[in-house]
């Protein structure tokens, strides 16, 4: 799934000095569909990526040069800036810590500050504290595992929970790609516990909590 | 239209009936086997020729058997139902047709209408079922905007209240831990109480071993319930299926007299008996 | 919790008659800065979410009527569908599972793919699917409905469903205590449609013999 996208920190933001820049001549191999111009391309993968992306990146990319795509970004910051015949967009493309990012523009914070506060009530709902003990008892766990024991997809409620910072990824199956979470100190703090070992026990009845789950995933 | 699935199984038309390789896994359910093999056809659920349809159902339907791919009694249930109702329809169109329009006629004409009507119901469910999966990979395919909120606004967002005990917790993670089954439809009010098949053939077993025939009618003296009765009954007809008992009836509806052939019966055999009614 | 508003299949889209619409006359609690359209406040928030936004939502959150903001939508998106005098962008505002979210442009998602680490859940079997279209045509169904409509035991494909997030529990029977299950908008937005009615037409199949089946569409 696509949210998934929020979950991931690995990004090719940085192309290394090793980097080989694609030329001009050759056949780039991947690229733009026919017809479709590079800052098309561009907008397309700014408005998926979590982290700013390099020019270096973008090019790698596109299959484009990278004089190109500089300047087909400077073509959108103006686009979206409205300084090119359309309108001041609600966002802006900004370069941060070297690479280029959409951002929401300043002038529009107040209005995203109240829609996100409305977002996130400064109490977690029910199905939130549930997953959170689930995960508490069972970590690390991955998604799916969760959703097999609430019988209920969780996907948005662990999106809250790292968006708290009461669960963190703990680490990726390579097998299956599945992100494992487990919970943070935050938890700890938050329960007035110095470790997960003091978690009251309440494993007897833990045993065949999984039985009968084994075509989730 | 998509068509139906092929079946991995394959029919071998002209091979002797034992060599029908079928696997029950293939068949999502009787209605999925019979459009397999109407489709295998190329004929309309309307217009099936009723005869072959039925022929190759019920010849599935024993490999299944043979192989022990029916176990479960529910399944192997809707199985029947289907066969059942095939074979009467394939029975009436080859019996002579009468001019009188009976009753049983107009049974018959009602569960065909039935029957096809829910192939027709499965088939469409089927076929949309082809729309949701070509749908869902098509939407797998597209990427929404989903990032990490920036930071200035991810740093703003409200405290998180903690109002939960540390027992509280506890609690909370036991309740979302406990597993959730699906409730299952009491079938407890069906039969109450409930009837052991096996408890009563140990009885059956206990008074035919002392040697002398007994009748039907002793064997299920002093049973209070219907479903003793039964069990008894069904437990008699077990234990023939082990050739531990024969049976005598002088004449139709007559006295039924039970006698003990087992050569070797071991409490094993006791063990196992009933095991296809689930008790 | 905005993020349970994924598992309620009662989309708040279309205000209905009895809603109440936030008043253009009355001071909104919160809204736009002076001077700034009412679509460069919605691009601003569609730039932070992470779930189908509905109009009466987006209409809170800009503190303007419902009417006012759905004008609005319809001009962004016209706007970056390229049909209104701009660029066609390289992503589109589309409405999927009761809400408004920005999307890659579909030609450009193969440009995109290797941006998005995604985590595609796993293909549903085919029994599981054709379950899943019987709930969806017939629903709140219960359990033995759909494992008579289908001749097989249906109780693993159910739990599957279930844990997918794709169905949940609509009510139990009072007497006969059977669950009935719906279907959740995150089918809708697996299925890239905005309601049950986009759902194509399989009356015609059902023509034959449809007593009792009336309530199929």
């Amino acid at each position: 799934m696509a949210s998934e996208s929020a979950m991931t920190s690995a990004s090719p933001t940085d192309a290394g000095p090793g980097t080989v820049e694609p030329g001009a001549d050759e056949a780039p191999a991947r690229g733009i569909p026919e017809g479709i111009e590079v800052a098309r391309a561009l907008e397309a993968i700014l408005m998926v990526v979590d982290e700013p992306q390099s020019v270096v990146g973008l090019a790698s990319a596109v299959g484009r040069p990278v004089k190109e795509v500089r300047a087909a970004i400077a073509e959108l910051v103006a686009d979206y800036d409205g300084t090119a015949g359309g309108p001041r967009r609600g966002f802006e493309l900004r370069e941060v810590g070297g690479g280029w990012r959409i951002y929401v523009r300043s002038e529009l914070d107040e209005v995203v500050r109240d829609f996100v506060h409305t977002q996130n009530p400064s109490k977690l709902s029910q199905a939130a504290l549930e997953t959170l003990a689930v995960i508490a008892y069972k970590q690390p766990i991955s998604r799916g595992a969760i959703a097999s024991i609430r019988a209920v997809n969780v996907d948005s409620v662990v999106r809250t929970l790292l968006g708290r910072g009461l669960i963190t990824e703990a680490f990726t199956d390579s097998e299956t790609g599945a992100i494992h979470y487990e919970t943070t100190d935050l938890l700890l703090v938050q329960l007035g516990i110095n470790s997960l070992d003091e978690l009251p026990k309440i494993s007897p009845l833990l045993d065949d909590g999984t039985e009968g789950f084994d075509d989730v995933r | 239209m998509a068509r139906s699935p092929e079946p991995a199984a394959t029919i071998e038309q002209d091979a002797p009936p034992a060599g029908f390789r079928v696997t029950l896994d293939d068949f999502d359910g009787p209605f999925d086997l019979l459009l397999s093999l109407i489709t295998k056809r190329e004929l309309d659920i309307t217009e099936v020729s009723l005869s072959v349809v039925t022929d190759e159902f019920l010849a599935y339907l024993r490999a299944m058997e043979s192989d022990g791919t029916v176990d479960a009694l529910d399944q192997a249930s809707e199985f029947l139902v289907v066969a059942v109702t095939l074979l009467d329809l394939k029975i009436a169109s080859l019996l002579p047709q009468g001019e009188l329009v009976d009753a049983e006629d107009v049974a018959l004409l009602e569960a065909r209408d039935l029957l096809f009507a829910r192939l027709l119901q499965y088939r469409a469910f089927k076929e949309v079922s082809a729309w949701f999966a070509r749908s869902m990979a098509e939407e797998g395919e597209r990427h929404v905007r989903s990032v990490r909120l920036e930071d200035q606004y991810r740093e703003t967002t409200p405290e998180l209240k903690w109002t939960l005990s540390l027992d509280d917790f506890a609690a909370l993670a036991l309740l979302a831990l406990t597993p959730k089954e699906i409730p299952v439809v009491g079938l407890d009010h069906l039969h109450a109480p409930l009837v052991s098949i096996r408890e009563q053939a140990a009885h059956v077993v206990a008074l035919l071993r002392q040697g002398e025939p007994v009748t039907f009618r002793q064997l299920i003296a002093g049973a209070d319930a219907k479903g003793v009765i039964v069990a008894r009954f069904l437990a008699l007809l077990e234990l023939y299926r082990h050739a531990a008992v024969g049976f005598e009836q002088l004449e139709p509806l007559g006295e039924l007299t039970v006698r003990w052939t087992a050569e070797n019966w071991t409490d094993e055999n006791l063990v196992n008996l009933g095991n296809d009614y689930g008790q």
